[in-house]
């Protein structure tokens, strides 16, 4: 089964969650990315993700695969939507599981910092003003 | 003999469609510089990356006929 | 409302987690701890975990408010389990939303870490071999 | 003139109940030292915490008719 996924429409976590349980784990973080209702002082009345579909999914393959062989860890997922959200809608998931809490916390972030800089996904705000605007922020 | 390019984001938004189809170019340095001349790109290419046929690729891979070029402006997911 | 409590029976994350959401938060960092079926080279059957209720009340509110002040972060809140749990039982949960990813991950992984050294809960282990044995670990 | 004293975790087996009602003390140290001696606790006072009345206190913190004492062995949530 995959690790990575995207989501045209909205998931649910808790059979996300199920996969990753194992009686060897004694850990699990998470990291969840929220609609905000503003970015960099703007007031954000919704976003619109998109993504180069097969190149997302087999990079986020390859992160969530880098991450097993860093950190010690035991199980590792991701999901990230794409589409019209609104304030306050999951925008990705992430979820590590792992004996020991140092490394379930460490490659949840790293898997967090790696999809948002490396997986072609991109942002358009939409804000309360009318306009749009998609965001490629400086690496 | 061409190649299809994929736009993305802003580009596509720049360019007005997903895709085209173009003659095979000279390179993928070439061919960004031409599109960005013909679309009014805002990006230069040293903030893209460029994948072929569903990989990232170097600017300097070669370019053959029938493959499917996509230029990567900065992402922005999470 | 509270933002620490024990929990005496198996209790749900997905309640918890509404209430941390917030049109401003953009980012949620949580942790579960499971238990585990092994722990320093000993195969584990089960745990009890017993505290010092109003004393484990205060502390961990205590722990909770100190984040409030300590990180830039939006909501936390923790529950944590006593009486008997099994394998892969959730014994304690974690959970705290920010405007942004870095404050929310920190402050996650600090209230754990306090809530392991100063909530006044004792695990007690039950090995296969049938012995128990209470944890009391060095600071 | 009594003092209520509250066994948890080890210090409760060893114990054997979970409270018991006993003559105000002279101090928490003297508390502890005679408890240790009549229960067998293994654990030192060093590696205790101490909470009086549902409050961490001092080991030097004064102990009144009435009061509820607890001894804080190491913790072990999570």
């Amino acid at each position: 089964m995959k690790r990575f996924a995207i989501a045209t429409e909205p998931f649910d976590i808790a059979p996300l969650r199920e996969r990753l349980l194992a009686d060897a784990a004694g850990a699990c973080a998470s990291f969840e990315g929220w609609v905000r209702d503003h970015n960099d002082g703007r007031a954000v009345q919704g976003l619109f993700y998109e993504s180069y579909r097969a190149l997302a999914e087999s990079e986020g393959e390859r992160i969530l695969e880098e991450a097993m062989q860093r950190f010690e860890i035991t199980s590792a997922a991701c999901v990230h939507r794409t589409g019209e959200l609104a304030i306050g809608d999951l925008a990705v998931w992430v979820g590590v599981s792992a004996g020991h809490r140092g490394p379930a916390f460490d490659a949840c972030r790293w898997i967090i910092d790696e999809v948002k800089s490396r997986v072609p996904i991109w942002k358009r705000e939409r804000y309360a003003t009318g306009a749009t605007d998609w965001l490629h922020p400086e690496p | 003999m061409s190649v299809t390019v994929l736009y993305f984001a802003s580009l596509r938004d720049a360019a007005g469609c997903d895709s085209e189809s173009l003659p095979v170019p000279a390179s993928l340095g070439a061919l960004y510089a031409d599109l960005r001349v013909r679309h009014g790109f805002a990006l230069p290419a040293e903030k893209l990356r460029v994948a072929v046929d569903g990989a990232f690729a170097p600017w300097d891979a070669p370019v053959v006929d029938g493959c499917e070029i996509a230029f990567i402006p900065p992402v922005s997911g999470g």
